[in-house]
């Protein structure tokens, strides 16, 4: 704490560069070649070879300047809407000459009126280009934004076998699009913010207005007008900000990559978060069926998705609980194994040298760094992890009396079964928590094992994100489509928005409802 | 549709929090208190019981929705503020003496049954209250909803447990059918009415509940379904190990999920019940703490009440450690259930009394 | 050395064209044709057909060059913004006739003034047209380039499950973008020098002039400058000339194909550099921290990153060690063993007619050699590998007798490990360094490993990259946002960078810092 | 944030330095000589140390603050070119035979608990003392960020080892607590000082030291923990083993190591605190041959002393392997070390004493 004091003060008396956000809010002179030497100067020039600038004279002999970042701005737009118009315009010396620049002249969608360096410098690095015209105290700022970006491709995260298969790009304005082509709604809302003291970016803000509760939406700005960060580069880093609980394991927010998947949040009164940079949307709040649940179950029929559901419901109890179970029945409760089972067992841990919580944790530990080799490896070695992993959890660890043979199936359906949790978070959840289990069993048996998971459920049940329960609308209960552990046909999942509305007049006496 | 949490419990909740406080009795030596004055017929008492508790309940219910405010403020407001603490201070006493007596109880449990190893019995004791401490920390709300989360289970658990021993029942072990005596078992229904008198003290909670309705759905049907599961274990019990050997078995619940078999997968599965239950008995003593540290503040004036939470399970840990055993604390235990069993049913009467006489006053 | 020499003097001496540097800055003739046949001359036309020109006269009769190189140019530009306002124009034959047409004609946004041969050489080769004006002692040079290119893509090398995924591709200007859509500061200087002396390539110089220190830009641009070689085609070439120890094993820079990875390294001070036709980004100074971190460790929650983190240290660990140990627990010190495991060992190892040492490398080369083989394979070939991996190194060789069973897993263990290292280079010095503990452990057990281990730490503790320590900021330590083995919250992350600065003036007094 | 490095040294790598010169005494013979002087109360004599030390270390203070530079510099401006050359050739002479007699002392070690096959020990020798030249080739920088990344493993290890030991101590061994006599103690303190005085010869690199402060900070912490470690070794080793018998076991470290236990998954863990001690020993040479030939280069008035290191070595090395055995080391080590202990504590008194005439002079 005294250490971040110390660097505040003195960094406070550094003399340095102005951040975007600290350029002084001077107006532009009437003077062209002033105005142009102190946007110079604010972009480094000559050092930096970023801000381009193209000077030239209309035909009634107006000298005009255009200013524009490479990189950022789309040159053949420039050209083509503001360049070749300018050049061909006739304007007469007269008042009010950005105006008629801006309202006769640029044949581009977007212009807006800009009058300090402030303004002028946000443009630029957005990617717009800024006209200024000798002698008008105002200059315009044009829409060419241009950065390159990806094209819309399929999701990598959330693979689905049926359903739609494009994902979000790294283009805040695709994204956008991509939601909206899903909302056909007058009524979605997609407000901006701006992160980043020092170099800041866009964030939008969308909801759907007749659904979202009000306090929700004011909460997710409350906490994003809070940041207070240098530079904020991808919408992970804001999630992490964004974050009530940034050591928890449990997240207040989800990250999904379909659109398809954000418009049924948005249409469910959640608000989504969109940031350039990022192929992503931020979901807020996040409840545990949001992270359950995977975008297929609902474009699969009503049984097969629901099968799908129940085998995942398994798999999520099988990675969580699996290895301590084992634990616990091998060195507390072998009553509960068949005699015979618990004489091979016995048997084939007699030759294994080390105690079972040990040979537990061996096994676990190597397991993660397999998958974390699955992931870091370049492509084509990828056929190199099966055969290694094969060697150890297979045969040849058996062989060197390592592990006994149980062990390494127990591991291998705790493996197996947390690669079937859909969502990443719940997934690195499941396998942190594991180790928990682990212990509590490894000391208590299954005592252990009970404890700590009342302990756990009643910390993830009293968690809220942006204050809305994490097991909503099971516990605590509320009207809902009650699209939970399975999923209701979708006639009954329908829930009119207006009966949840907390602002509506009708529903709004808190003691006037049923409450149940 | 997603909405921001306004900080209430609803009746589901509140339903969770009544059931784990008083359906958890079927696994401690609660049985046994009936069994030895009910004999057969014990399993009538949780109804007797039922019966009278119906005119204190109803009693409570009216003046909780005439004056909208919990059990506590409503004594405050009835007798003033010294009568007022002094029942506060009653209630504490009660609640807080089932906390401490249970949380040993609970312990040596495990250890008769499954780690015959005492010395690991303050360490029982320490981590269950621990996880409740833990637990009532996290707030009523974080205790009603986790509750609600693994109430279900219990249930489901309890019916498998009745399920997977009907092999093992004999009706005929029921009769005769008035077991003690009429008389006998009457009186035993009013004298432990108090097993079920968690419906009235969780009168306390009311002002935290939604709506009233809310609360009276939720005490109703936690009243009923934990007498009526009472009923129900009590007459298993009696079948199973007929009425003679259930009078000389400490723990019947965890004698049953002995003979709880899943057809031949496992041999026994009593460490699954175990998990359950001792999941549910977290859960109870999470309740009781929070309840007693709640009475605790009202008692000394304290508001932020979580405060004492730490202190009181400390207490509770120590004083019932005091005993040299769980059979010494058998006979307090019964001295405890008859005299709150008078007062809990006295209180709302009395309360409503004042009530009355000070509405006919204004007049 | 010799050689060298004699290139360099026979290459002054010799009687050959001239490089793009040494084209004779000789200006502009005010004769169009002169100046047209001087261009041809140089670009060995009619021999070369790449050199393309077009001859026309403006509406006033005023005769204009349009010249471009193929390939090189984007003709639809040229045609659409240059030729076809040409045609059009109007221009008297004034004084000041080539800023007339800048100023006035042109119709593209960048334009610049010529007035000598070499710049004209330069620029057509960079794909810029050039435009002679009859009677004039200047040209145009317009923007015109239009390389081909891919589109922009997923990163193959450093794979994340979440976060950003476009990839840097081969052209500069679109690798600009990509980095200014990350970084938008106005402070982000991207500066220009040209490497190669007889091709010259641009080399582009980005870094964040509030955060960087200004000497570390210095010794980047000194470093570019001594280079002397005839031709760079790649940023791995550039890589390896400034380099400061070219034999050594420890990388002086990194190379990442992410724009947020870079992004990420410019906000903390590094500086970056791109080069046409190479899809990545090399980064200046490295450490230790940046080999080890992998972009997805700060795009996961705290705890997940973190638990990432430990197994990836445990990973580093053992691929390092892993043989070694082996190697000297069963040569040196069999009493760390478990008796139980020592004597399955023995048993196991009783068969195997080579020593330990022997079966070892036996074992290692041939994971290399299997390593090898799955980069190199045709990708269809891919599930052969798979077979004949599992056979070497699975029960076929040690029912063979060939090897321990112990030492499959040892080997098992130690490759997957190593696959778990996100860098390339980190990855494959691990792998050499592996050999050097093996060889340490071999003659002296664990004193050997001790005393290696020692020395490398000590070489790569005194390293600096570009005069940053390599274990910079944890040793020495600095005042720095700790994310080091673990990362802290972002919250706790930040650092201003102001107070960082070594020029800023409060802090610049050596003897003035805590130092600690 | 990253920056260029300024090529000097901050406070926490000089305090990693200190620490590898002094702390890794409790490994080799050193607590054999304080238990033969200290007997059970050997833990007070480094604690008795300390205290003598701190006179000197202040002034030292004073005069590397006011002169701003090294204690070499500083005794050559006080004392003149002759005897500044005379005062730096004892220290060199000291630090060096300290080097040579340790680093056959260590190459004893590892033979006689590990390698029990004496032909070894040339070539154990020559590895250390090879490894110690490459390190303290690469510069003091590459010493101190070598030593700031390893020393945290040394402190664990041995808070390790202190642990896994606990079942083995006896706290009455260490009674009587005078121990042979608070008048020998206390002697046996003040002799045995010079075992902390490379705190004052590490005096002679604060000109490398980023600021003043940062070496003052530094000196301080690395002498505390240094002394610290030592009277919790000497302590540990009389309550583990007996001070009877601690005077006939030659290494106690190493013999201690041998006893540490991590639950049953290994035998013994001696091997790892092997590699680890070895490490240190390395680093511990490093740094004194640093400053040896740094010493040399001022002596002899060449300023290349890098190139110093090689030799200075190499004759380490023949000069330690003179004694048949490392018995024959330890009077040789006691002589030098009471005698260093006197030139240490007097240097500082003396060169204030110079640098106050001075000053008086100059009015």
């Amino acid at each position: 704490m005294g250490d971040f004091l110390k660097r505040l003060f003195e960094g406070a008396g550094g003399d340095q560069q102005a951040s975007a956000n600290d350029v002084p809010k001077d107006p532009f002179s009437t003077n062209l070649d002033d105005n142009g030497k102190r946007l110079e100067e604010l972009f480094l020039f000559p050092l930096n070879d970023a801000l381009k600038f193209r000077e030239l004279t209309t035909q009634s002999g107006q000298r005009v300047k255009v200013l524009f970042v490479t990189g950022a701005a789309d040159t053949d737009k420039i050209s083509d809407y503001v360049i070749k118009p300018l050049l061909n315009s006739e304007t007469e010396g007269k008042q009010g000459l950005t105006d008629e620049i801006m309202n006769h002249v640029l044949t581009i969608s977007g212009t807006e009126k800009i009058s300090d360096f402030q303004a002028a410098v946000l443009k630029l690095i957005n990617g717009n280009t800024v006209i200024l015209i000798d002698g008008e105290k105002e200059g315009i700022a044009v829409e060419t934004a241009g950065f390159e970006s990806r094209q819309v491709a399929e999701p990598t995260r959330e693979i689905v076998i049926k359903g739609p298969k494009n994902a979000f790009v790294e283009s805040n304005d695709i994204n956008h699009s991509l939601i909206r082509r899903q909302v056909k709604d007058h009524r979605l809302v997609s407000e901006t913010a701006m992160v980043g003291v020092e170099s800041p970016q866009k964030i939008s803000i969308l909801y759907l207005d007749h659904i979202v509760d009000r306090e929700l939406v004011k909460k997710v700005k409350d906490e994003i007008d809070q940041i207070d960060k240098a530079a904020i580069l991808t919408l992970s880093e804001l999630e992490e900000l964004l974050e009530e609980r940034p050591y928890s394991l449990i997240p207040s927010t989800l990250s999904t990559e379909r659109p398809d998947r954000a418009a049924s949040f948005l249409n469910e009164g959640h608000v989504v978060l969109l940031m350039d940079n990022s192929p992503d949307a931020l979901i807020a709040p996040v409840t545990f069926w949001a992270l359950f649940h995977t975008a297929e179950d609902q474009f699969l029929r009503w049984a097969y998705g629901n099968f799908a559901r129940i085998i995942r419901t398994i798999a999520l109890f099988l990675a969580l609980l699996m290895p301590a179970i084992y634990v616990a029945v091998v060195t507390f409760h072998p009553e509960l194994i068949p005699t015979d089972l618990l004489l091979a067992i016995a048997a084939s841990r007699e030759r294994v040298p080390f105690p079972t919580l040990l040979e537990l944790l061996l096994m676990e530990i190597t397991f993660e760094i397999l998958r974390e080799a699955g992931i870091r490896v370049p492509a084509p070695l990828g056929s190199t992890i099966g055969i290694v992993g094969a060697l150890i959890l297979g045969q040849a660890a058996v062989q060197a009396n390592l592990v006994s043979p149980l062990l390494v199936v127990v591991i291998a359906i705790t493996g197996l079964a947390s690669f079937a949790i859909p969502d990443i978070g719940l997934s690195v959840m499941t396998r942190i928590i594991r180790f928990i289990f682990i212990a509590a069993a490894f000391f208590m048996g299954f005592v252990g094992i009970a404890l700590a998971a009342t302990a756990m459920l009643a910390y993830a049940a009293s968690l809220k994100s942006f204050g809305v329960p994490f097991f909503a609308p099971l516990s605590p209960h509320m009207p809902s489509s009650r699209d939970l552990f399975l999923r209701p046909i979708l006639k009954k999942q329908w829930l009119r928005p207006l009966s949840m509305r907390p602002r509506d007049a009708i529903r709004a006496k808190p003691k006037g409802r049923s409450g149940s | 549709m997603i909405k921001v949490s306004d900080g209430e419990i609803g009746s589901r909740e509140f339903f969770a929090i009544l059931y784990v406080m008083m359906a958890i009795r079927v696994t401690d030596s609660t049985p046994n208190l009936l069994h030895e004055s009910g004999l057969t017929a014990s399993w009538m008492i949780p109804l007797i019981s039922g019966v009278a508790l119906i005119g204190p309940v109803l009693l409570l219910f009216r003046l909780v929705k005439k004056y909208e405010t919990g059990l506590i403020e409503i004594t405050f407001e009835l007798t003033g503020p010294f009568f007022g603490r002094l029942i506060a201070f009653l209630i504490f006493l009660s609640v807080f003496s089932s906390l401490s007596l249970n949380s040993r109880n609970y312990a040596d449990i495990v250890i008769t049954m499954y780690y015959p190893e005492s010395s690991v019995l303050w360490i029982l004791a320490v981590l269950i209250l621990g996880a409740a401490l833990y637990i009532a920390h996290r707030g009523l709300e974080a205790i009603g909803r986790t509750a609600l989360l693994v109430v279900p289970l219990f249930i489901v658990t309890s019916v498998c447990l009745v399920f997977s021993t009907t092999n093992e029942m004999n009706y005929l072990f029921l009769f005769p059918i008035a077991g003690s005596g009429v008389t006998e078992v009457a009186k035993g229904g009013i004298g432990y009415s108090s097993l079920y008198a968690d419906v009235i003290i969780a009168g306390v909670l009311a002002s935290q509940v939604r709506t009233f309705n809310a609360y009276r759905k939720a005490s109703v049907w936690g009243l009923w379904v934990s007498i009526g599961k009472m009923a129900i274990f009590l007459a298993v019990y009696v079948m199973v190990f007929d009425f003679h050997a259930v009078r000389n078995i400490a723990f019947p619940y965890h004698h049953l999920t002995r003979m709880s078999m899943v057809g031949t997968i496992a041999n026994r599965m009593e460490a699954v019940y175990l998990a359950f239950w001792y999941a549910g008995a977290a859960l109870h003593f999470a309740a009781y703490l929070y309840i007693s540290a709640f009475l605790l503040g009202k008692v000394i004036g304290y508001k932020p009440f979580k405060q004492l939470l730490f202190p009181v399970a400390g207490t509770a840990v120590v004083l019932g450690m005091v005993p040299e055993n769980y059979l010494e604390g058998g006979p307090l235990r019964m001295a405890l259930l008859y005299s709150s069993s008078g007062m809990f049913l006295l209180l709302p009467v009395v309360l409503w009394g004042l009530d009355r006489m000070r509405k006919r006053e204004k007049k």
